[in-house]
């Protein structure tokens, strides 16, 4: 594949990733939000094997076989499995209206592109719009993090933005450094786990759901 | 400039000023007692009444400490002391130096600071109450004092009274200025609280509505009682004596030998009656003023010094 | 003595036994371990050795060349200083006063301490004798520091030992607050003084005061200034300078009575050091006079404390509060002189004599003070000790019961009041020599303002008067107003001879002050570079003191203090025996004369009677808190009895440090109660943070 | 010598770690605990002689240079002098109930996991395991804050993991963006390591190393309790084991900065120092500012030490704000003092919550009375706190304020001077508060343990000394660790 359809693709990537994120900011339901990451998820491995394919690194075909399997089905299906454990209302509660939500939402992106703008000489050095795009998911996952209640939509938000890093690191560097990558995998693991630990024993010791807890203040 | 006083001088001056002490106040008694068309005593009276009070018994509170028999003889010597440093006969600074203004001032005001404790020693409210008021009206008049013996101590540069006298030399009346009519006024304002009278104090009754000093001095008596009124006597000519030394040192001249010291003494004495008549007059002419008052009263005294020095020093 | 000075071995050597007594003291306090009260001993000797050789090495220096500057390289600690001591006249001096006042607080203190606390524990002794050792050697060090490292670290040392004993001497909660507002006004100080030094070492690239000099010289006049008022504002935080000084007449009564004398007497001194090192040493230009600000604002700051501290001086019946207000109004004595010089240097025509008038006065009254208010403060403690009373109002009668103290005390009140023939008298005289001067130089409204300022001094000084006289009649005459005051007893000897010490320096310099004159060449020369201290101020011999006001030094005012003091004690032997009467009547005791009535205490003035004509004088000034409590009987026609409390609040106080404080606390509690633990605000935050920075620098 | 070293020093925690599971003994365990950060030390000592010797020692993506000496020695120092501490505080708090015995040895092991990550941390020479570690970190601790299981723990652990991770996962994004611009420069290989990177460090792109520093910044910052980022720090601090917040506070946060140093070294090479330096300035300033009103109002006494930390993190960052040779020495030194002091602050605090059973400062009085000894050094480090002489962190302070005053921010001085004055008054409000006074009759008044009080002396004595001196050999390591901060 020539460098102009690869970096099309990427484009094209990048704007059903921005996409999908929109869909999980607007997602009124739990559940539409898990499988709006989950496709998050399945479009990042397809810019991996992209990517592969065109530089030849295998590496990036490992990654992206990784990215598959642990963020498109492991964790979803775990988020999946914590929702009916525990089960909650199945509707996302917002801080803030979703409108709100929204609008900040599109002031971010346009944070994000004016910012990649003004980098002008480096454009070409990077593939595409994958920065602006990567920056935007990143801050995106963060926002839903910030507006939603449940535990449960702040931790897809924290994969949201994880993936956003991932496609910036594929898409910009072609790809770091497989052990880097797998360690950063297994850390999100990690912190997947622990998160669905706390989550769990809070609704046992208390009936309540973490992210809802405020005592400590001052 | 004139020439240097002997220490022999000096104590004679002193000794003078002591043993008139008592016949100024004699005077004005006097004085006043014709200008209310009174007989009144003679004015040696004060003289017997010392004498008198020498051949006394004393009869002290029980309550009092070793210190209070101490107090009439130290406040005594400060008195008297004070008068060491007043140029009468004759002007220019003492062969030895002595002391100044200041240290006049500060020995007078060690003399108030003793009796006013003293008074506090044997309890009771009256010696508390006198020792209060003295100790009340004695700042304000010493500020303003001190801007007094500014203005004219600024023009001949020092604090020296027989310098500044001998400053002032005999043509004093053309060389006043407006200051040194101001600073008079001044002076003449404050003479009364500094001396005890009508319209600060009321040296003749122990009414404790009136009395500032006369307070102080009601648990003395006998031998005590007149050092202490000895000592006030002297306070009032010391000063009197500043007065003229400050700003009419008239007769002071430079005229050596036994004239010259008649000569002084005469021209002092007449310094010291025409100040006397006017403290007189002052007296029997004014009612004594509410003791809050008074402040308002040293006031006037204030602004003219203040303007005294404004003249002098702008 | 001369050659003894000569030899700089001898000097250094004993400033390091200084240092070892005082180090020997500190360690001492192990032996708490075993015995609190021989911790105590054993540490206050050690002390006082260490005072004795401050002492020895003071005179020394200042006897010797007043030129010479004896430097000594200290260890090197930390990379970026050279530490180093450096002695000139100036600090010998200081380190004079320091010794005098140690000498007698060290034989004070072992009785007072325990005294006035029995039940006091080896711990807490242990901490007193550490803090007590490590404060003098700090306040000695910071006189004798080198460089700018050495004089702030001595300089916080110092801070923190007096919190010590400030803190240490009783736990109850009225030490811990005062030693807290103690601790953040120092504090605060200490920040300005940072930035000063600190702006200094950084264009001198080095600590040691040589380099900061070089590095004043090429200061532009805008910077110069500046940092003097920093420094100026450091310092007077520490001197109680009005408005900065309402720590003091909290902290200082707090400590221990013979530290509370070290605190007064000595502590204060070290900033009007700092003071003068900054504006005549390290800030100075190099041949021109110090801007005009400068004095001026000394000048004014210095009457406005000692006014202020005297009014508000007037209003205590805490004794201690009294003495410490005493410290805030002499405190500004100094200063007018310190200002005063500051004006007339290197402004006035030939000689420059009457800039040396002036810091002459500033100078010698700083020894004075050290030396009539710690013997005050002994004095109170020694009333403190026995009877455990602070309040003058429970006191009264002491006099017959302990008449040492009353009498010394009395001594103090003399002197303090600048009375004659006492110590306090001379200085000012000098300062009033120095104002007179500068009145008849500078014509126009300059010299009305210094003239003014004469005459606030002496309004100061009637008012000292008057505040004495309550303070001792109220405390030693009268009756004893309650039973403390009725058991009490003589304080020991120790501490006796501690005040006697004081007292007989009180004496010493009121009778024949032309003999302290040659202790202050060093420092003036070393200050002004201009003609010796003894050499304008004592031209005509030892015995008198002289100020030429005009150049030329024609018809100078000249007053002799040991002649006076002669002729008073002449005098006053004469009137004593007049005072026998002529016949030997006899003398017979009788109760008090109250208007027929059996006297009892009831009848006695009380302070706060004493003092309420002039609180009602100076109301405008006053700030009064009352309260009155009647309780009535059912119907409240009927009053049972109305219990009256009065206190005279300070201005200051009132109006700037209670509504800052009242403004800085409201609005950290408003802040505080915004924060809702929500962790979405707390992601927000994050976010926000992230999003503002790559708005704001994200974009080269 | 120095690459074994290297591979066994993250290696001896995480060991211990293991070995810790295999027995329950409390005796055991602490016996383990402290042998092992004896070890720790003692290794680390002689790392430092050997780099001291001959320089910065490499091993694959391990490397340790003077820069990470001085945090590695903090660590180490810190370390043994909780494990100190932990032995009196352990038996302590088993007794009253707050520790169950069953689950000790789940605590030691998680505390030298949490230890053997700070370690990689600080050795890490490639940013992809800086961040790794630094992750680790983040689990590792959220565990140990919410170990005692009950809500505020857990809320406290939930806020921590959830506000770090998305900080981190902002590093992540900067480092991403570090290594596309070394990509450029040099190509993938060793595009990670920062020593590489340090080489070409001039050439990078400067545009996408400033939106990379930004990111780092806001991320590692989070991590090191910069104010807006802080939040998290007080609620951790206050709900995590007394040993734990110490570890937090003492260390934790120190490694993000190290972190953040390190990406500043590279920004300043490809952006001028100036860029790198505002942004810095504007945290610290932003941190000490926030702190200072919660500091004023706060009664509780393990939040109140931690918006300490929050104040001194931006003292450390002004520092390194300032910059040039004085600022970073004074940043450097201050990130030790720091760490020092208030390791003493948090053991007094916890013998203090000990006696009284109760972390409101209001409740909290006589402590003097109580615990003489803890209640003493409790003071001193509130001065030291505080910025008193002749105490360490007096000297860091002015090491810095030479920096700023040096480069003329006067209105930064101002702003920090002014916020140090109000602070000052607020901490002695506080300690003065529960160090006088009658203390309540439910207060223990048994003696104080022997091992708190070692802990905190060993830490003392090093505040005093600091305090009066700079040993040669530290400054030499603090030296060369500014050359490499500096260039």
């Amino acid at each position: 594949m020539s460098s102009e359809t690869v970096q099309t693709i990427i484009d094209d990537l990048g704007a059903l990733l921005l996409f999908t994120m929109i869909l999980i900011i607007a997602a009124r339901q739990i559940s539409h939000a898990i499988h709006s990451v989950a496709a998050q998820s399945l479009l990042i491995a397809i810019a991996g094997a992209v990517l592969a394919t065109a530089t030849g690194n295998t590496d990036l075909w490992v990654i992206a076989g990784v990215t598959l399997s642990i963020k498109a089905i492991v964790l979803p299906w775990v988020l999946h499995w914590v929702v009916r454990q525990l089960n909650v209302r199945r509707e996302v509660e917002p801080v803030i209206p979703f409108s709100a939500t929204l609008a900040l939402a599109v002031a971010v992106v346009v944070m994000s592109f004016h910012l990649s703008a003004s980098l002008g000489s480096v454009r070409q050095a990077i593939t595409g719009n994958a920065l602006p795009v990567g920056i935007s998911i990143t801050l995106l996952g963060v926002l839903v993090m910030a507006t939603r209640k449940t535990a449960l939509t702040q931790m897809v938000g924290l994969f949201a933005s994880e993936n956003g890093i991932f496609f910036t690191a594929m898409a910009v560097t072609k790809g770091m450094p497989l052990i880097i990558e797998i360690g950063v995998i297994l850390d999100v693991i990690l912190a997947a786990l622990v998160m669905t630990i706390l989550v769990l024993r809070v609704r046992s010791t208390v009936d309540a759901d973490i992210a809802d807890l405020d005592r400590l203040r001052g | 400039m004139t020439g240097e006083r002997p220490l022999a001088l000096v104590l004679f001056e002193m000794i003078l000023l002591v043993l008139l002490g008592p016949l100024v106040t004699g005077v004005i008694q006097k004085l006043k007692a014709l200008l209310q068309c009174r007989q009144g005593a003679g004015i040696l009276q004060p003289y017997h009444d010392i004498i008198k009070l020498f051949r006394k018994g004393t009869v002290q509170a029980d309550t009092t400490s070793g210190f209070f028999q101490l107090v009439p003889v130290l406040v005594l010597a400060a008195t008297v002391a004070a008068g060491a440093l007043v140029p009468v006969v004759r002007a220019g600074p003492p062969a030895f130096p002595l002391g100044d203004a200041l240290m006049l001032l500060g020995l007078l005001a060690l003399a108030r600071f003793l009796t006013a404790v003293g008074a506090l020693d044997a309890g009771g409210a009256f010696g508390g109450m006198g020792a209060s008021r003295e100790m009340t009206i004695a700042p304000l008049v010493e500020p303003v004092l001190m801007m007094v013996v500014f203005s004219t101590a600024v023009a001949a540069g020092t604090t020296e009274l027989g310098t500044l006298a001998a400053h002032r030399g005999a043509s004093w009346i053309l060389a006043w200025r407006g200051a040194d009519f101001l600073g008079f006024a001044a002076m003449l304002v404050l003479l009364p609280a500094e001396t005890g009278r009508i319209p600060v104090d009321n040296p003749d009754t122990h009414l404790e509505l009136t009395m500032l000093h006369e307070g102080m001095l009601l648990e003395h008596s006998g031998p005590g009682l007149a050092c202490m009124m000895l000592a006030s006597h002297t306070r009032q000519i010391v000063t009197l004596g500043l007065v003229s030394a400050l700003f009419f040192p008239v007769g002071l001249a430079d005229v050596a030998g036994v004239v010259g010291l008649l000569l002084g003494a005469g021209g002092f004495a007449a310094k010291i009656l025409v100040l006397a008549t006017c403290l007189a007059l002052v007296e029997s002419s004014y009612a004594k003023l509410r003791f809050f008052r008074v402040p308002q009263y040293l006031g006037i005294g204030f602004v003219c010094a203040l303007m005294a020095l404004a003249l002098r020093i702008l | 003595m001369i050659n003894f000075a000569a030899n700089e071995e001898l000097l250094l050597t004993g400033a390091l036994l200084m240092a070892a007594c005082y180090g020997a003291g500190a360690l001492s306090s192990l032996l708490a371990w075993w015995s609190g009260r021989l911790a105590l001993a054993v540490g206050h000797l050690a002390a006082l050795a260490g005072a004795m050789a401050g002492l020895g090495v003071s005179v020394g220096i200042l006897l010797g060349d007043p030129g010479r500057t004896l430097t000594q390289p200290l260890p090197v600690l930390f990379p970026f200083a050279r530490l180093s001591l450096s002695v000139d006249g100036l600090s010998a001096y200081f380190l004079l006063v320091i010794s005098l006042v140690a000498v007698a607080a060290a034989m004070y203190g072992p009785a007072y301490l325990r005294a006035h606390s029995p039940d006091a524990g080896p711990a807490r002794q242990a901490a007193q004798v550490v803090a007590l050792n490590v404060f003098l050697g700090c306040m000695a060090l910071v006189c004798c520091a080198g460089d700018a490292l050495t004089f702030m670290l001595s300089w916080e040392g110092m801070t923190l030992a007096s919190y010590v004993l400030v803190v240490s001497d009783d736990r109850d909660g009225e030490n811990a607050r005062a030693g807290l507002l103690y601790m953040v006004m120092a504090h605060g100080g200490m920040a300005l003084l940072l930035v000063a030094f600190l702006a200094l070492t950084e264009r001198a690239g080095a600590f040691d005061f040589a380099a900061l000099r070089a590095a004043a010289v090429g200061l532009d006049g805008a910077t110069r200034t500046t940092l003097f008022f920093l420094a100026l504002g450091g310092f007077a935080t520490k001197a109680g300078v009005v408005p900065l000084h309402v720590w003091l007449p909290r902290a200082h009564p707090a400590a221990p009575s013979h530290v509370s004398a070290l605190m007064s007497g000595v502590m204060l001194k070290v900033a009007i050091y700092g003071i003068l090192r900054f504006a005549f040493d390290l800030l100075a230009p190099a041949a021109d006079p110090l801007p005009s600000s400068w004095g001026w604002t000394v000048l004014a700051v210095g009457t406005a404390s000692a006014v202020l501290g005297v009014l508000y001086a007037l209003q205590q019946h805490d004794l201690k509060r009294l003495l410490a207000f005493h410290s805030v109004e002499n405190i500004g004595i100094i200063l007018i002189g310190a200002g005063l010089a500051m004006i007339l240097w290197r402004r006035e025509a030939a000689g420059g004599v009457l800039a040396v008038v002036a810091l002459t006065a500033a100078l010698l009254h700083t020894v004075n003070h050290a030396a009539f208010k710690g013997l005050l403060f002994l004095g109170a403690g020694s009333v403190l000790c026995r009877t455990h009373v602070r309040n003058m109002e429970e006191l009264g009668g002491l006099a017959r019961r302990m008449p040492w103290t009353a009498g010394l005390f009395l001594l103090g009140a003399v002197a303090i009041s600048a009375l004659p023939p006492l110590n306090g008298f001379v200085s000012e005289w000098l300062t009033f020599q120095a104002l007179l001067g500068g009145a008849s130089r500078f014509h126009g409204p300059a010299g009305l303002g210094i003239a003014l300022s004469a005459a606030m001094l002496a309004l100061t000084g009637g008012l000292a008067a008057a505040c004495f006289a309550k303070a001792f009649g109220v405390t030693f005459f009268g009756r004893p107003r309650t039973p403390h005051a009725e058991r009490a007893t003589e304080a020991p000897p120790s501490m006796v001879a501690g005040m006697v010490w004081l007292g007989a320096v009180c004496v010493a310099l009121g009778v024949a002050p032309g003999y302290a004159m040659r202790l202050l060449d060093a420092p003036t020369v070393a200050l002004l570079h201009g003609p010796k201290a003894s050499v304008v101020v004592t031209a005509r011999g030892p015995l008198v003191l002289s100020t030429g006001l005009t150049a030329s030094g024609t018809d100078a005012t000249a007053i002799s203090m040991t002649l006076v003091a002669a002729l008073l004690l002449a005098l006053a032997a004469i009137a004593w025996v007049l005072r026998r009467g002529f016949r030997r009547a006899p003398r017979r005791a009788a109760p008090t004369w109250t208007c027929g009535m059996t006297p009892t205490v009831r009848f006695d003035y009380t302070a706060t009677a004493f003092a309420k004509p002039l609180r009602l004088v100076f109301a405008a000034l006053y700030h009064l808190r009352r309260e009155v409590i009647r309780e009535t009987a059912g119907t409240p026609y009927v009053v049972r009895r109305i219990h009256y409390t009065g206190e005279v609040m300070d201005l200051a106080e009132m109006q700037i440090y209670h509504r800052v404080e009242r403004s800085i606390s409201g609005l950290s509690q408003a802040i505080g109660a915004r924060s809702t633990g929500r962790i979405h605000g707390y992601i927000a935050f994050l976010l926000g943070a992230l999003f503002v920075a790559l708005l704001l620098f994200g974009v080269g | 010598m120095a690459e074994t070293l290297l591979w066994i020093l993250p290696l001896v925690p995480t060991v211990t770690s293991l070995l810790m599971l295999t027995t329950r003994d409390r005796r055991i365990l602490s016996a383990i605990d402290v042998g092992s950060s004896t070890v720790l030390f003692a290794l680390t000592l002689v790392l430092a002689r050997e780099v001291a010797a001959r320089g910065p020692q490499t091993l694959g993506v391990i490397r340790v240079d003077d820069l990470g000496l001085v945090f590695l020695l903090l660590l180490v120092t810190l370390t043994l002098a909780v494990s100190i501490y932990t032995v009196g505080w352990l038996r302590q708090a088993v007794e009253v109930g707050n520790m169950k015995v069953e689950s000790l040895r789940s605590y030691f092991a998680l505390v030298h996991a949490f230890v053997a990550t700070m370690v990689v941390t600080i050795l890490a020479d490639n940013l992809g395991l800086l961040w790794i570690a630094m992750e680790g970190t983040t689990i590792t601790s959220a565990v140990l804050i919410g170990y005692h299981g009950h809500q505020h723990g857990l809320e406290a652990a939930w806020k921590y993991i959830i506000v770090t991770t998305i900080g981190i996962s902002f590093g992540l994004f900067g480092t991403v963006l570090v290594y596309a611009a070394a990509t450029d420069v040099m190509g993938g290989a060793g595009a990670m390591s920062w020593s590489a990177i340090m080489k070409v460090a001039p050439t990078l792109d400067p545009g996408i190393i400033r939106i990379g520093f930004i990111f780092v910044m806001v991320g590692y910052g989070a991590k090191a309790g910069l104010a807006p980022m802080h939040l998290w720090l007080p609620d951790a601090h206050s709900q995590a084991p007394t040993p734990v917040s110490t570890l937090l506070s003492g260390i934790l946060i120190k490694c993000a900065l190290l972190a953040i140093i390190r990406f500043q070294t590279i920004a300043a090479a490809a952006c001028g120092p100036a860029f790198p330096a505002e942004v810095l300035l504007v945290f610290g300033l932003t941190s000490v500012v926030v702190a200072t009103p919660f500091i004023l109002v706060q009664q509780d006494i393990k939040r109140l030490l931690g918006y300490h930390s929050i104040e001194h993190v931006g003292i450390v960052v002004l520092g390194l704000g300032f910059g040039g040779p004085v600022g970073t020495y004074g940043a450097l030194l201050h990130v030790v003092n720091h760490g020092i002091t208030k390791a003493v602050a948090f053991f007094a605090a916890g013998t203090a919550i000990a006696r009284y059973g109760s972390r409101d400062m209001r409740i909290i009085r006589g402590l003097l009375a109580v615990a003489p000894i803890s209640a003493t050094l409790l003071m001193l480090a509130a001065l030291s706190l505080a910025g008193m002489a002749p105490f360490s962190i007096f000297v860091s302070e002015l090491m810095v304020l030479r920096a700023g005053i040096g480069h003329r921010q006067w209105i930064a001085i101002a702003i920090f001077l002014a916020m140090a004055a109000v602070i000052f008054a607020g901490l002695l409000h506080h300690v003065g508060a529960m160090a006088f006074g009658e203390p309540p009759p439910a207060a223990g008044r048994e003696a104080e343990a022997w091992s708190p009080l070692l802990g905190m002396l060993i830490l003392a004595a090093l505040i005093v000394l600091f305090g009066l001196t700079i040993p040669a050999s530290f400054d030499g390591v603090l030296q060369r660790a500014t050359e490499i901060v500096v260039g």
